[in-house]
Parts: C-alpha cells; structure tokens; sequence
C-alpha cells in the first residue's frame, strides 16, 4: 500500500478556475495567505470571482491584487479594515460584500467541509446580524439557521506538505487554511516545503491529504510573506 | 460454497479500487477484499476511528496498543498515515472524500436500498458508522455471500430488515455474480464460474436484466 | 504571563461527579479509554448515570465496570456488539440506551463543545434514523435537525498533557477524546505522561488547555490499557 | 483627557484580570490592559486568529512572520501556548471558556447592549470577531474613554448604532468611572481621582445610581 502523489504545477492547477468560480483563500492577514497561488489567479486572469476570505489582506497584496485587477465581482468576509480599495469599491458598488461574524464564517465553512447543511446558534440574536435567518426554536431556546459555505476552489497555503496532501501548518497561519481545504470541491495548496512522505509524523498532520486534490511547492517565498515593517 | 468462490469474490471487489482512491472497507467481508489488492497499488485506506493511510495488520506480539481500526484489528502506519478526531474523520466522509465504501449486508434491495445494522428482536447492537459509510461514499459496493445460511436470498425486490441507507448502493458482489444497481433496476454484469443463470435466478429475491453480449466469468 | 496550573488528585476530581450526572467518556475501543479515571468512578460509586461513549468497551473493561456496579441508567452510543452485559441489561430494560449513528454522535458533541445549538444534516433520512428529529428545509433540500450533546463531566484520557492542560494523544486513541473535552461543563483528563509547560510544541498541541478544568498524572498504566490477546 | 488619567482606567480593568482566568483582550484600549497586568499572574490570553497564551508583543526585527495576534501584532508563544484553527478558536469564545472579554466601544447602553462595529455611512469594514466575544464570555467589560472627540456620552441610556450584542455587558471603564451594569440599571462602582458626581453625571447619557458609602477612587 502506498498513497496517492498529488504534486502538480502552479499553472496547471489554476488554470481550472474559471469565469464566475468561488474561491475561498486561506489566511488572516499575512500569516496562511496564498500569495503565490494568488499571483497566479491575477496572472490568468479569471473574472467575476465570488471570494471567501476572513480579511482583504492590506494594500498591494494578496487579495487587493485580485481587486485592483477587477477580477471579484463578491467577498465574503468578517473585515476589511485594513483595505481602502475594498472599503472604496464596496461603498461605489463595484463589489458586493457579505460581512460574516469571523467565527460564524469559520463554522459555516467547516460545515461544509464536514458534509452538512447547516447549523443553528444563538449568535447574533437580537442584532442587524439576524437579518434573513430563519429563526429555529430548540429545547426552549431561540437559535439563527446557518448555512453552510462551499467553495468551488480552496487555495491553501501551508508550511510542510508532503506528495499525499498531508499538511502543517505554522503558528497563527493555521486559521482558515484547514477548513477551507475541506469545504472546496477543488483544494489547491501551496507549500513552503514539500517533504517525504512520512516525516510529518501521523500525529503531528494538521491536516489528512484526502482532502486535497494538488499540492505545489513554493521554490522561492516572495517578500510579501515577510514581517510588514510599519 | 466453496472457499474458493468466496476468494474469487473477494478478488473481484478488489479490482475495482483504482489508483488513487480513499477507500473504507466496512467490518468482515470488506476487510478481507485487502488481501486481494495489488502491494504497490496508490490508494488511501480510511478507517472511521480516525486514520487515513492504515497499513497493514499487525500480530499482538508487534501491535502498537493504540493504533487500531474500527474492526479492532491491531493495524500499522505507513508512510504518510494521517491521525485524527472522530469529527474530522467523518467530515471525510459526509462531504464526499470517500471515493469507494464497500460494506458487508444483510439485504439489498434492487432500488440500492441497504439493510445492515439491526435485526428487531435478534441483533441491535447499534449502527457504529455504517449509516453514513452508506450514504455519503461516492460509490457504496456490498460485498456478501448471495444467499444466508438457510439458502434465502439476501438480494431482495425491498428490503425487510430496518433501512441503513436508502438507494445508495451501486454495485453488489456476491460469491454467484456482481450486480450493477441502475435507474432501470438490477442489471447482471458477470457472473461467477460454475454458476448458470438458472441457479442465479433461484438464488436471487429480485428480477434482473441479463445483458445480451456474453456475461463476463470471474 | 506564565499559565494557569491545573494538576489534581484523582480523588478530588473524580469526587465532583454525583447521582444522575451525565458524563462522556473518550476512546474508541481500548485506545484512548480513561480506564483509571472510570475505575476511581466505580469506586466512588455515583449512581443513575448518563454515560456518552462512542462503544460499551468489552467484558471486564472500562464502561462494564461501570454497567456491572448498577451505575448507569443510560448510554448513548454507536455501538455495543462487543459488549454482552451491556446487549442484556439493554434487552432486560435495565438501562436505557439511545443509539446514534458514530459521525452524528461526534458532530453533536463537537456542536456542543462548539457553543452551537444543533446542526441540520441529511445523514438518516427515509431510514429509522429519523424518527423524532425535525425536517428542515434548506436550499430545496430536507435535512434533519440533530441536538448539540452536553455533559456535566467529560473524562479524558491522553498521552501527555503539561499543567495547563495541553494535549496530545497517541495515533487512534484520539477519537472522541478532544471533541468531548470541549463539550462538558467540566472536563478531566488522565495523562500518561505529564511534561513540562512548553515541552508540547505549541504546533504540536492536539487540544489547547483552555477546555480542561483539572488533570491527573497516572502514575502506573494497569493491564487494561495493553494489547488485547484474542 | 490627560495620559494619566487613561493610564488609571488601563491599570484599574487591569486589576479585574484574576489568576487562572482565559481572557480576550480586544483590539485598541483592552490591548493596552496587558501592560499592566502583573507579570507573574497565572492567566491565558486568547487570539480569535488561533492562539491561546498570547506571549509579549516582539520588535519587528525579532518577529515570527506567522505570528500576529488578532490586531496585526506580532507576538510571541510563552511555554504552554497552543496553536489551532478558526473554528476551534471561537469553538472556545461560544463555549463560554473565555472568563473575560474586555473590548472597545462606540456606544453602551444602561441595559448591557453594546455597539462597537458599524456607524452606518461612515463606518462599516465589518464585525471581524467582536460579535462573538461581545455575546459569549462569562463577563464582558467595556474599555473606553467616557465622551467621545466631541465631548458626547458614549454611555447611553439606549444604543442608537447597530447593535455588537445586546445586553451582554457587565461592566464599563472609562478614564471618569467603573459601572456596572445590574439587574436594576446602570450602577456607578468607583470615581477617578479628581472627576466630580456633577461633571460624571453631564458626561453620562443615562442615569446611574450611586451607593451610599464612600466611593471608592481610582
């Protein structure tokens, strides 16, 4: 027995996402964004993207490249604080956004990648956040009805692969990156290293490679993955 | 039947996982389909107790006390196993990842219904994680003997026992043929050496579609 | 910052747990059973319990001590086939036991653990698995409405832990053990090992701290939890 | 408002951090607590992004790339910090293992509701984590200065902004007061040095009752 190898190229690997796709990008802020897959998905070019990312990173980088290159025609999202162009087109109405409470957004993208419909949680209640729930009453209490977030890609990034789709993930660049993997149709990761199969000890996976469909070493890590000195 | 049927069968199942499948194989006849895969075959077996990547069965005397499947067997790690929680594992499995379960039965119906969990008043000893095994892999194949110990067919028009899943088995191998299960109902797609389709149709509690092609021997 | 320490006495914690409480129990078979804790709650000897345990162990181990002290009212489980006193005291009325298929049972723990209240999912549906539960319509689909399972108590067993509660477990003795810490009001763990704060790297942590209330050091590792030889 | 004056209101919610408590220090003024927080107490801090045992923020040139804490900062791991995902990090905020929650605030109200992510038309990049945290820890305190740049109460006797949480507030510090928000309204706890009940009172959107003893002064 041995495990399926799933490395493929940069190129290949985006060139499936096409016109309209939805597209969830791991990351909070810096730490877990795919950059180098994002690059990628400006340089091909594919148009009116649905995007699903906790931030909008900052200014020229990451998803402020896709923005700047008229590629999202939507983002889901918990803040994007931190991106005038994303605030500046979401108040032109050039992008449509759907805020999303950071740990309702996490929970309704696992529930997709845990293979279930949705899910019912008091979060929001009495708030602007109710808007268009169906409420749902349990053992006396009131509950939101939640959906669940599929994706058709999930661009990953992690810190160790191996050929299988086994991943690691490095201190706060976990967040999304796993649940993200799960909830995609499509999972596409980028990895700062790819190692053999086996030295990630099996306890020591963040994640299985079931649920990845292509893994693609990173051979250089542009400055944009650095410390932002400000 | 002969035990020779029985690894004919198992061989059998055992041809349709391909490169690069997640595999479950449910308890019993399942695990043993194993034996019959190819040793550098790329394919992903899944174990629900929260394991991707089982290795091969240990003896006691070389068991790690921790590492077991969901049959209890005393399994090994290969390069590239994966653990995790029961959650996760079965995230693998409701969201599709499974590319092929195969699961043991006590009856199947020709419209893909499964009946393996509880016999009312004889044998309830709970689901475990056959419900969603049999609901949620992207191809569901049961592998059993074709009739009972008493010769009664366990290939049914409707099932009788308590439903597992609805209408979501594919394939059926048994130890007489291997039955596709269609929109247009049960279609025979081979048929075991020695056995005529006489004998077939006797054994079987559900009419079938023969094709007219000659029927493949395995 | 140094973090909190949370080390106890088996006797103490295990003291906690009175008539009628409702208690989770990890491991899946053998692996990750808190057999010691469980043999401190024989002795202690709450009765009319709710047991939540994926299996019923076997003859002789674990939940059978707890079946053979006349302890337990109710389990909820997936399965029981290996264990007969648990098929008879079930087929005599003896106790009560509410089966439920094994992913749903970790997702409704995990939804508890999770803060939610339930979750909708199509697993059961046009099976016995329904009957009771709510239909709910989502997206043109029907699914069923499943209840997030609470405890008073979740007793844990892992491979190490520090002070704080960090976790690790070994290969499948995980199982259910992290997901039930995470739903009780108070949680337990017995670790084979205690190690120092910051030996478990912090990417290396199955189970942050924050979901355990006290851990107990074993201080021998009786035959229970060895090799089976069938 | 002078420097001081913040500085007391950052060491008095300081002082409510207890030993062995898990506590979420929202971004802008609750960061601010930890600097006086004594060094030896035995407390967790929580990250929303995936860390609990949030260690002191680190120079630029000593910093980890893939260590930030939820407000952008990058921080360091102490012995004992864990790392795990988004859905296990608010798995610990809705379960209710966050003992405190301290966060900003555009406006609360004598009833316990909070505002703090949305002034429509102005300002609106979204609620990031803060519903949650508002909602779900034990105790919620609200850090803020008492008036806004304009001098207006930002204690108000009911919100005008889209609600974070409603009625989840427990207890309010400004550079002028603690509240406490009860059953019975709002309810004034202790006075800063050198701030009146008449110049509390015209800074204060809704009323508050005040004990009978001395006042305690921080």
């Amino acid at each position: 027995m041995t495990l399926p190898d799933k490395r493929g190229t940069i190129e290949e690997a985006i060139s499936a996402i096409g016109d309209g796709a939805s597209v969830m990008l791991g990351g909070f802020g810096v730490p877990g964004t795919p950059f180098c897959l994002i690059r990628e998905l400006v340089r091909q070019g594919p148009r009116n993207l649905t995007v699903i990312k906790n931030d909008a990173n900052e200014a020229g980088m990451g998803v402020d490249w896709l923005l700047e290159n008229g590629q999202v025609a939507r983002l889901i999202t918990s803040h994007i604080g931190l991106n005038p162009t994303a605030i500046r087109m979401m108040n032109e109405g050039v992008i449509e956004v759907e805020f999303v409470p950071q740990g309702i957004l996490a929970e309704r993208i696992r529930t997709a990648g845990a293979g279930m419909m949705g899910f019912v949680t008091d979060i929001g209640l009495g708030t602007p956040i109710e808007e268009g729930k169906p409420r749902i009453a349990m053992d006396g209490r009131t509950g939101l009805l939640e959906t669940a977030l599929r994706a058709d890609f999930a661009l990953i990034h992690a810190d160790r692969a191996d050929a299988f789709g086994n991943l690691s993930f490095s201190a706060s660049a976990r967040n999304f990156n796993p649940l993200m993997a799960m909830a995609a149709r499509k999972t596409i990761v980028e990895a700062e290293r790819m190692v053999p199969l086996g030295a990630l000890l099996p306890e020591h996976v963040h994640l299985s490679g079931t649920f990845i469909d292509t893994v693609v070493e990173l051979t250089e890590l542009p400055e944009v993955y650095g410390v932002i000195q400000r | 039947m002969s035990s020779n049927a029985k690894e004919r069968m198992l061989k059998r199942a055992a041809a349709d996982i391909a490169p690069g499948m997640t595999v479950n194989l449910g308890i019993g006849l399942p695990t043993e389909v194993l034996q019959h895969v190819e040793p550098g075959l790329p394919v992903c077996l899944h174990s629900e107790n929260g394991i991707a990547g089982v290795g091969p069965v240990l003896s006691p005397d070389k068991a790690d006390r921790n590492l077991i499947d969901a049959g209890g067997a005393y399994v090994s790690a290969i390069p590239g196993t994966a653990f995790f929680d029961s959650a996760v594992s079965f995230a693998i499995v409701r969201s599709g990842r499974l590319d092929l379960s195969l699961l043991g039965a006590f009856e199947v119906a020709a419209n893909g219904d499964l009946a393996n969990w509880k016999i009312p008043g004889k044998f309830s000893p709970g689901m475990g994680g056959a419900i969603e095994l049999a609901q949620k892999a992207r191809r569901v194949g049961v592998i059993m003997m074709h009739t009972d110990r008493r010769g009664n067919p366990k290939i049914l028009d409707r099932c009788t026992l308590p439903l597992t899943a609805r209408g979501h088995v594919n394939r059926i191998y048994t130890d007489m043929a291997v039955f596709d299960i269609t929109a247009d109902g049960l279609q025979l797609r081979e048929i075991a050496l020695g056995t005529d389709l006489t004998e077939l149709r006797a054994a079987t509690g559900a009419p079938f579609h023969v094709p007219d092609q000659d029927l493949p021997r395995f």
